[in-house]
């Protein structure tokens, strides 16, 4: 994981309060066990985290050259940040609802979620498990029945108390849920039993070796008051006043406006310290969706803190002065997909020979990201236990004459597959979310497709939504598409297994395992890896397995990468604390991938 | 009066046109209806020129546009020789047009301002005469020269580079170049300037010699009718008062309206005696709800409860000459003989 | 005439909704695929089980009448996306969009009537050359150019008002007064500018009224003749365009309440077309469209007021 | 010079020469940039509006003001002056297009309904009032996300067939006025067919301040594609229209602002010439229809 | 509003000694269009005393309403410009300020326009556009304004004059209107009414009441009066001095029963005689004038109506005669060759050999259209 505290002009001005959360922050990156100062916290039963540090420690400090990282040690102070003060978000966009079960959530809208749910499980800052809101969780041997034990004296914002049936009342309004019913569905949950007061029996249809993943995820993971689910009314009621466990509690929402939390007084946690959480006495979510009036909202103290995933934005926040920014850029990669079951991407010559010609490193130039974010090659960050050094090696980097030699082999085919003529140049449409800086970053790779002269491209926009709609295959297998090559987002911090199941499944498969499948590539072999990957919990194991996978694909490139994603939080000088987020036994915590801002643990340092 | 009857009328075949119970009604706004003409009848013989005359208001515009059916009247038939064109269907009274011309108030506004002159006295050639341009232009020229413009100046030139008396003339070149028998004048020089006037009232009597015209001539200007016409109407709020010859009319007026008429117009002479009588009640009353009976009797210093309750009749008061009125100022005639003599107007 | 007028009311509104529906439907994409995260779209069963929760499934007639019998009660449905009923999210927007629109014309308005009088009344001088050409610089620029204007010099630079985010007139009447100030600038300035030159042109034309000469030649004083006498008559324009200007209005707020970030209606509507959230598109246009109708009746009606030639016929 | 001229030309440099000096400069703008969206494809080679010279290593992105470059280069690294130039092409074929399908439909069913009256105008004014009070950003999100392509075709149909309501209200006002004048009613009275009248009466003497309003319309016209490519709904990348430009640069505003400011200000330059024009059109218009 | 004026000082203090309520001195004003400078009024001169009135005849384009707004300086525009000398009362209008025209405006100079329907405010109820300038000018209480108006409205007959100042003034019908225009133009008891072209927008009967009516006000109040008006029939009966217009030039002027009973200018002849009238028989030939008024832009050289006369005679092309008295009564009118006088006989033969269109025309009484005749006879010289 990458994580950087960045300060400019007032770095010096840091009060020793918040190089101490820094440190904690980085040294509990290396070493989990021995920082942890909490002798509550009982060690979860997970198998899938233990191993993971060994292979993921010292998050090497790839960052762009001028991150500063404050060095000096062991000073931590007796005391930790104190409570008090406000804080004001602004989000790129505003979240739908806060009913996590039912409610599409994207990141800006997981700040607020967070907020005021707990998760089940929580991950730590190397991307392994940990037990958040349950204590400790187990399996048995095939991993069909998971036994849950929850934390003790937990209430709501309601003040009804967390027990085991709260967690069985969920599971009724979950199979109904939006978000939540894919998730079950993906999980094999079928049953949920309270089987003590705060002990839970998760019944799977088959073996899921990565299920607390599952439990991680806000569409189960997160935990609501049973009286949510009390009738239709309270359903509907809750997306705006939303009955959580969690640190804040929704004061007043006023949507596409501004969402007022203000703390919630008995919440469970305390930091290291023992200073009872949130810090803050209120944050208040403003949804901004205008990348640069955002930042200028920052910039003029409309806003004392934003988030974004734009590497302009990120660009232009380093150069405003008096801010702090919290980069992070994990797993999160930019690229795009080819539909093979269309002439000419069904040829991998052309998938190849086009993602050749491509250059990362000019699409990041051009997304306005240069010296920001990273080229990448897979789906994996190379911090990631899953990365792959075989697949980096195997995937093309750009040369254009490459390229250009493999396009040309298809179009001197004789029976080549878009029924043209030999010689004649081949057609291609791109299309992307119609955002400025993504329209930038399609213009490059059209401009390097055309300068082979081989190559005639259209770039049309879509936005997510539609690119759904038109991309989503049918079931029966007599519809899969009518995209040509699409820009996409690929990879998070969750573990890989329920995305790749349902992504690169077989999309003629009437049971509908690969209807996610937007590029319609699968490859019985490749999807072998994929579904074995969930029958063990071994790291390695699966990591091979995931390897297997990448360099089936790597051949065939129904995907592409054009550059990772970064991400911010910047905030107004001296709110700090976004990257030190701790678990309950003080551990670190994941920080904020995809700028997902966890405002528990969020102060303002002292002056 | 003001009102019905058609004692008036003349033998049937007599009369070029003729027009019986002509009602025009239209309706405004908040559903009010105006009786904007209310059942009249005259006629007009070959060669006559009929003066109507009224004040503004009075329907003899409305009267006018019936007659060629612009738009068609509510009720009542006109009658052109023998033909009922309120019976013809639109194609039907559109070919009839030729024969039944008219010319307007505003000599400028009823002239093209984005067509040149030529094209203009064309137009009625383009729709139903000859197509042969050379034709054409001859036909154009001649009409142009016969109304006082010389073609060769005025054929390129647009209806603004000219005055208001030119213009007039330009638009009764139009109307005459299909040679129609009827020509109906809806005041044809009340824009002008009087020194104009006198131009376009003598030229028009030239030009009904010459082509043998049939005029309604529709003004309300007392000396102009009178000047013109062989044949006076009086018109009042949709209704015929008096009708007469011209000079008859004048001398001898029958009604208290066209009397009232008479001594309201103004004389270009200072020894005539002015009638200084305060009279403020004389206003038009509204065509919407016109008063009962005689419409007049709102304005009439004779008029008595008859005149409230009983609409007159037209009735003849002298030779050739009839009025609608309960109390006429001269005499009424022993009852009109069985088959009156009628004398060339 | 007021039935025949409500009757052309409701026929507008009858027809905008069905064009709507129709137009909404024939829109590529399923909101269910909004709406449903990419895991669960396999899940046959459970889609089934959505479309027909939103009736999606049933023919388009029958799902417009159903819409219909439902808006009649004042239930426009729910939105797909939020599941929030569409009603209740237009009441809570349209005093945000109503008050950004009002202020706007009020504040167009107020500076353009003064503005046009004087350059009438000084035709050809100057002073009206200098406020001609102002006004055409000022309708030359775009609003959205304006707003990043805006933001840039009052919010960023000197600080005086915020750049973004609304403050609800019942929360903080300052608080309402800083966050209307900017957006609502920025539709008014091109307004500005048309009203000017409305107000300068019927002004001009009032001007050369025999009556004006008759307020003149009875020796009243320029101003009272300009205030008293010629500004109603010079207004009959005004109204009508101002009554029109309201469409186009609430197509402006869309782009200033997408840079602004504020919660109005024209975002909402924006928002949900991106989102095929039908319902809710549905929702907004018809009640745009009364909005519409409504306005321009009153426009009619003050109309009326302005001129008693008018109030005689109706 | 007189002889040898045709003769429209002469009448051209005459109502040029009776302009006022501002007029004239803002007709010789319209002209240039006409003339520059006309002559767009012959600009040099060095000059291409696609090409991204960072990607050859020649050229650096959001570069200001060279001799190479006279107004800089974008993010993307391209000339900005070539990508004015055709992006000149794209504003104005917007607003030829939404002029001239306005003023042709817009302007002949005014044209047709303030003539013939009664039923016909009562429906077609009913219909246009339904599409006066339907949110215009429905529409045209709509047929664009349809329709799936948002080329200048597209836009310039959407934009243009918004456009008609405004022109036939513009227009049937005046045939309103011009049906009332007494020449229409001599044509009738001559039995020229409704048709006839129509065309060779009405429609002509209605034009004129028809046209006079698109000069005005063209403007408003310049001003919504540059919202719609605000909005991300105009013609779609590559392809520059100024709206398209200072959306694209709006990301690098902070770092660059010439490529925001220079087609800004082409939108300003442009709007405010139009405006003047029809401004000048219509008074002179107006001035010769009182006249007449 | 803004009218450039020059006034004739050394005249302007000559007249001051003279009686005259008003005292008009060689009056110029004219208007820069385009074409050039459009010659409304072309140097007229005149007194008008206390309780007379003056008819100003002429036809349309005569100057005869830019002569009375002149006088009152009400001509709009930046492109007027006015010369000559005007003196009310002492006071030399054509000098005062705008502020001192407004004191007298409706005060003591009022105006009565020509058309009702559009110079009343139509947004404006009756009442307040009657009491309005009285309230302004003698500072009456809003009760003694109403009290004024009442009493006003009856003195015109005005039927429920109450009820008739809450009216609107569509809601009154034209001759009713023309009434209210009077009785705004009295309210404040003027000593100098215009009145310009009063009844050409009304019915004939109407016409003849509102005359009626201004008549008698202005012989109750002792009022000086100057009636515009193109009808000589409007003008006969009711003034005591007559001045016909031609071109912006007085032409004629004297007592009315002398005007009439020896016209002395062809223009006033031809005029007279181009009128129809009830008493001639039907189908009299007209005598119309030939030709068409001239341009004002370039108007003629010499005697702005020698295109058109019958008499014309080479001096009258080149020399512009002087408007002066022909005998003891104030008679006067502006021609070489007056008719009735040899002079003119001789020029008429002449011009009868000669076969002059215009002077035909008189003779066989317009058989032939002298107006192409001209036309064509223009094009020929334009040719040569």
């Amino acid at each position: 994981m990458n994580m950087t505290l960045r300060k400019r002009g007032t770095g010096m001005r840091l009060t020793a309060v918040l190089l101490a959360a820094v440190m904690v922050a980085t040294a509990c990156g290396s070493d989990s066990d021995d920082t942890s100062p909490s002798a509550t916290t009982v060690a979860t039963e997970t198998t899938a985290a233990p191993e993971a540090p060994e292979t993921t420690t010292a998050p090497t400090t790839e960052a762009p050259a001028t991150t500063a990282t404050p060095t000096t040690t062991t000073e931590a102070p007796p005391v930790g940040p104190a409570q008090g003060g406000d804080a004001s978000v602004g989000l790129e966009a505003e979240a739908p609802g806060l009913r996590p079960w039912e409610d599409t959530c994207s990141s800006p809208c997981y700040n607020m979620m967070a907020a005021v749910f707990d998760k089940l499980f929580e991950q730590y800052a190397d991307g392994s498990y940990g037990a958040f809101l349950a204590e400790s969780i187990s399996a048995n041997d095939d991993f069909t029945v998971w036994t849950m034990n929850l934390r003790p004296d937990v209430v709501f914002h309601d003040g009804s108390e967390l027990t085991a049936q709260t967690i069985v009342d969920m599971f009724v309004v979950h199979q109904t849920g939006a978000q939540s019913a894919g998730v079950i569905a993906s999980s094999k949950l079928i049953n949920v039993e309270a089987t003590g007061d705060l002990e839970v029996t998760y019944t799977l249809s088959g073996t899921n070796a990565i299920f607390v993943a599952n439990l991680s995820r806000a569409p189960i993971g997160m935990v609501f008051a049973p009286s949510t689910g009390a009738d239709e009314d309270a359903v509907t009621a809750a997306a705006n006043a939303p009955i959580g466990t969690g640190p804040f509690m929704v004061d007043s929402r006023d949507v596409d406006n501004k969402t007022v939390m203000v703390r919630n007084p008995n919440y469970w946690m305390s930091d290291s310290f023992g200073t009872q959480l949130p810090y803050l006495d209120s944050v208040t979510f403003h949804p901004i969706p205008d990348e640069g009036t955002r930042l200028s909202s920052l910039a003029s103290g409309t806003v004392t803190a934003m988030q974004s995933l734009r590497q302009a934005s990120i660009r232009d926040a380093r150069d405003t002065e008096g801010l702090w920014l919290f980069e992070h850029q994990g797993n999160n990669t930019g690229g795009g997909m080819f539909n093979v079951t269309v002439a000419p991407y069904d040829d991998a010559r052309v998938r190849k020979g086009l993602i050749t010609m491509s250059n990362q490193a000019a699409t990041i130039e051009a997304l306005g990201g240069e010296g920001i974010s990273l080229p990448t090659t897979q789906l994996f960050a190379s911090e990631s236990p899953f990365y792959s050094e075989a697949i980096a090696a195997a995937y093309p980097t750009h040369d254009m004459a490459a390229g250009s030699a493999l396009v040309q082999e298809y179009i001197d085919d004789p029976d080549r597959s878009d029924g043209l003529a030999v010689g004649e140049k081949i057609s291609v449409t791109l299309s992307c979310p119609p955002d400025p800086t993504l329209i930038a970053a399609m213009q490059v790779s059209q401009v390097l497709w055309e300068a082979s002269g081989l190559v005639d491209v259209e770039l049309t926009g879509f936005d997510q939504a539609t690119h759904i709609g038109m991309a989503v295959g049918a079931a029966d297998g007599t519809f899969i598409g009518t995209h040509d090559i699409h820009c996409w987002r690929w990879g998070s911090e969750d573990d890989p297994a329920a995305g790749m199941l349902s992504g690169f499944g077989d999309p003629f498969d009437p049971s509908g395992a690969g209807a996610l499948n937007f590029s319609n590539w699968y490859d019985e072999e490749a999807y072998g890896y994929v579904v074995e990957a969930t029958l063990t919990d071994d790291v390695a194991e699966r990591a091979a397995l995931y390897e297997k996978f990448g360099l089936i694909m790597v051949e065939a490139m129904p995907i592409y990468f054009s550059g990772g994603t970064a991400t911010v939080i910047a905030t107004a000088e001296g709110l700090g604390g976004l990257d030190s987020w701790e678990m309950p036994d003080g551990e670190a915590g994941i920080g904020h991938p995809s700028a997902e801002g966890r405002w528990s643990q969020a102060y303002w340092a002292a002056e | 009066m003001a009102g019905s009857g058609k004692a008036h009328l003349r033998p049937e075949g007599d009369a070029l046109v003729s027009v019986e119970d002509l009602v025009v009604e239209y309706p405004v706004a908040g559903g009010n209806t105006v009786k904007a003409v209310s059942g009249i009848s005259f006629d007009i013989k070959r060669g006559e020129t009929l003066g109507l005359v009224g004040e503004s208001g009075c329907g003899k515009s409305t009267t006018g546009r019936a007659l060629i059916q612009l738009p068609s009247p509510t009720s009542g038939a006109v009658h052109y020789n023998l033909v009922d064109l309120t019976k013809l269907s639109a194609e039907a009274m559109r070919r009839r047009r030729t024969d039944l011309q008219m010319i307007f108030q505003d000599p400028i506004s009823s002239l093209n301002p984005r067509r040149e002159v030529g094209e203009i006295v064309a137009e009625p050639l383009n729709v139903w005469g000859p197509k042969n341009k050379a034709k054409q232009k001859a036909l154009v020229d001649e009409m142009l020269n016969a109304v006082g413009i010389d073609p060769d100046v005025a054929r390129n030139k647009r209806p603004h580079e000219f005055s208001g008396g030119q213009c007039q003339r330009i638009s009764i070149a139009r109307s005459l170049v299909l040679e129609p028998e009827v020509l109906i004048c809806d005041e044809p020089v009340s824009a002008l300037d009087v020194s104009v006037q006198a131009q376009i009232l003598n030229l028009l009597e030239d030009l009904k010699k010459k082509y043998n015209l049939t005029l309604i001539f529709i003004a309300h200007d007392l000396a102009v009718v009178k000047n013109i016409s062989d044949r006076v109407a009086v018109m009042y709020l949709g209704k015929i008062c008096e009708v007469a010859g011209s000079d008859e009319l004048y001398e001898n007026p029958a009604h208290p309206y066209t009397q009232l008429l008479l001594v309201s117009s103004p004389e270009p002479d200072p020894t005539v005696v002015l009638d200084r009588s305060d009279t403020s009640s004389g206003e038009l009353p509204s065509p919407i709800n016109p008063p009962s009976g005689c419409r007049f009797r709102t304005r009439c210093p004779l008029a008595d409860d008859i005149c409230s309750s009983q609409e007159p009749q037209m009735q003849e008061v002298g030779q050739d000459h009839f009025v609608a009125c309960h109390h006429p100022l001269i005499k009424v005639a022993e009852a009109p003989a069985a088959d009156p003599v009628w004398t060339e107007a | 005439m007021l039935a025949a007028r409500l009757v052309r009311l409701v026929a507008t509104i009858l027809v905008v909704s069905f064009v709507t529906f129709m137009m909404v439907n024939l829109l590529p994409g399923d909101p269910i695929n909004a709406l449903v995260p990419p895991e669960a779209q396999n899940n046959q069963e459970f889609v089934e089980q959505l479309r027909e929760e939103f009736g999606l499934n049933d023919p388009m007639m029958v799902r417009y009448a159903n819409w219909l019998g439902d808006a009649v009660t004042g239930d426009l449905g729910k939105s797909v996306i939020t599941s929030q009923p569409v009603a209740g999210e237009i009441w809570r927007r349209l005093p945000i969009t109503a008050e950004l629109a009002l202020v706007a014309i009020g504040f167009s308005l107020f500076i353009a009537i003064p503005l046009g009088t004087l350059s009438a009344y000084k035709q050809g001088k100057r002073v009206d050359q200098s406020i001609s050409a102002a006004a055409q610089v000022s309708l030359s620029i775009p609003n959205f150019v304006l707003g990043l204007l805006l933001i840039y010099v009052f919010a960023m630079r000197l600080q005086w008002l915020p750049a973004t985010g609304w403050t609800r007139l019942t929360e903080s009447v300052s608080g309402n007064i800083k966050s209307v100030i900017l957006p609502a600038l920025s539709l008014a300035l091109a307004e500005v500018a048309v009203y000017t030159r409305v107000v300068r042109s019927d002004m001009i034309s009032t001007l050369q009224e025999d009556y004006i000469l008759s307020a003149r030649a009875k020796g009243l004083k320029d101003r009272f003749i300009l205030f008293r006498h010629a500004l109603r008559p010079s207004s009959l324009t005004l109204i009508t365009v101002v009554g029109l200007n309201v469409g186009a209005l609430i197509g402006g707020t869309v782009v200033i309440e997408t840079l602004f970030a504020i919660p109005g209606l024209g975002k909402r509507l924006l928002d949900a077309v991106f989102q095929r959230d039908f319902l809710m598109i549905q929702g907004i246009t018809v009640f745009v469209a009364v909005v519409y109708v409504t306005i321009n009746t009153l426009v009619d009606i003050i109309y009326m007021l302005v001129d008693p030639r008018i109030r005689k016929k109706v | 010079m007189s002889s040898f001229l045709p003769s429209w030309i002469r009448t051209m440099f005459r109502v040029f020469w009776a302009m006022p000096l501002v007029t004239k400069l803002c007709t010789f703008w319209l002209t240039t940039i006409i003339l520059a969206a006309i002559f767009a494809d012959f600009i040099p080679k060095l000059a291409d509006p696609s090409y991204q010279g960072f990607l050859f290593g020649t050229d650096v992105t959001n570069d200001g003001q060279s001799l190479h470059h006279w107004l800089g280069t974008d993010n993307n690294s391209r000339d900005i002056l070539s990508r004015l130039i055709y992006g000149t092409r794209v504003s104005l074929t917007v607003a030829v297009t939404a002029v001239a399908f306005g003023t042709f439909f817009g302007g002949l069913l005014g044209s047709f309904v303030g003539y013939v009256r009664g039923r016909r105008e009562a429906a077609i004014m009913a219909s246009i009032d339904v599409i006066l009070a339907f949110p215009a950003l429905v529409l045209l999100l709509t047929v664009v996300t349809l329709l799936g392509k948002r080329n200048l075709l597209v836009i310039s149909l959407v934009v243009g067939v918004l456009a008609i309501p405004y022109y036939a209200r513009v227009s049937r006002a005046n045939a309103l006025a011009v049906s009332r004048r007494e020449f229409v009613a001599a044509a009738r009275a001559i039995g020229t067919k409704d048709r006839t009248i129509l065309w060779r009466e009405v429609i002509p003497n209605v034009m004129p301040t028809v046209l006079a309003f698109a000069l005005v319309s063209a403007a408003v016209t310049v001003v919504l594609e540059g919202t719609l490519a605000f909005l991300g709904l105009s013609v779609q990348p590559p392809t520059p229209s100024w709206g398209v430009m200072i959306n694209a640069a709006r990301a690098d505003l902070r770092i660059n602002i010439w490529p925001v400011i220079w087609p800004s200000l082409m939108l300003v330059f442009t709007v405010y010439s139009l405006n003047n024009v029809g401004d000048w059109f219509r008074i002179r218009t107006a001035h010769k229809t009182a006249a007449l | 509003m803004n009218a450039s004026v020059t006034v004739n000082s050394a005249e302007a203090s000559a007249n001051t000694n003279g009686a005259s309520l008003l005292q008009v001195s060689d009056l110029h004003t004219s208007f820069s269009v385009q074409a050039g400078e459009v010659k409304a009024v072309r140097g007229v001169s005149f007194s008008l005393d206390q309780g007379k009135t003056l008819g100003v005849v002429g036809e349309s384009g005569s100057g005869k309403t830019v002569l009375a707004r002149s006088i009152m300086r009400l001509n709009l525009g930046d492109n007027v410009n006015t010369s000559g000398s005007a003196v009310f009362e002492g006071k030399e209008l054509l000098a005062s300020t705008m502020s001192e025209m407004q004191t007298l405006w409706g005060n003591e100079v009022a105006m009565v326009f020509q058309d009702p329907m559009t110079s009343l405010n139509p947004l404006v109820k009756v009442g307040r556009q009657v009491t309005e300038h009285v309230r302004h000018h003698l500072g009456a209480s809003k009760a003694e304004a109403k009290a004024l108006a009442i009493d006003l409205l009856k003195e015109v007959r005005i039927p429920e004059p109450e009820s008739r100042l809450n009216a609107y003034p569509h809601e009154l019908s034209g001759g009713m209107r023309q009434r209210i225009c009077i009785a705004i133009a009295l309210a404040c008891e003027p000593t100098l009414l215009f009145a310009d072209e009063p009844t050409t927008a009304l019915d004939v009967t109407v016409q003849h009441q509102i005359l009626n009516l201004l008549n008698r006000e202005q012989q109750e109040r002792h009022m000086a009066m100057i009636l515009i008006t193109h009808d000589l029939g409007v003008v006969a009966g009711r003034t005591d001095e007559i001045m016909v217009m031609y071109a912006g030039n007085v032409v004629e002027q004297a007592p009315t029963a002398a005007l009439f009973a020896d016209m002395q200018h062809p223009y006033t002849e031809a005029l007279l005689r181009s009128i129809p009238r009830t008493t001639q028989r039907s189908h009299t030939r007209l005598a119309a004038i030939a030709g068409r008024p001239p341009d004002l832009i370039d108007p003629p050289s010499g005697c702005a109506f020698s295109p058109r006369c019958p008499y014309v005679q080479p001096k009258c092309r080149e020399e512009t005669p002087p408007l002066q008295a022909t005998d003891n009564s104030g008679h006067k009118s502006a021609c070489w060759f007056p008719v009735g006088t040899p002079e003119n006989k001789e020029a008429f033969e002449k011009n009868l050999a000669a076969r002059l269109p215009q002077t035909m025309s008189v003779a066989e009484g317009a058989m032939v259209n002298t107006e192409m005749l001209q036309e064509k006879a223009a094009t020929q010289e334009e040719r040569n």
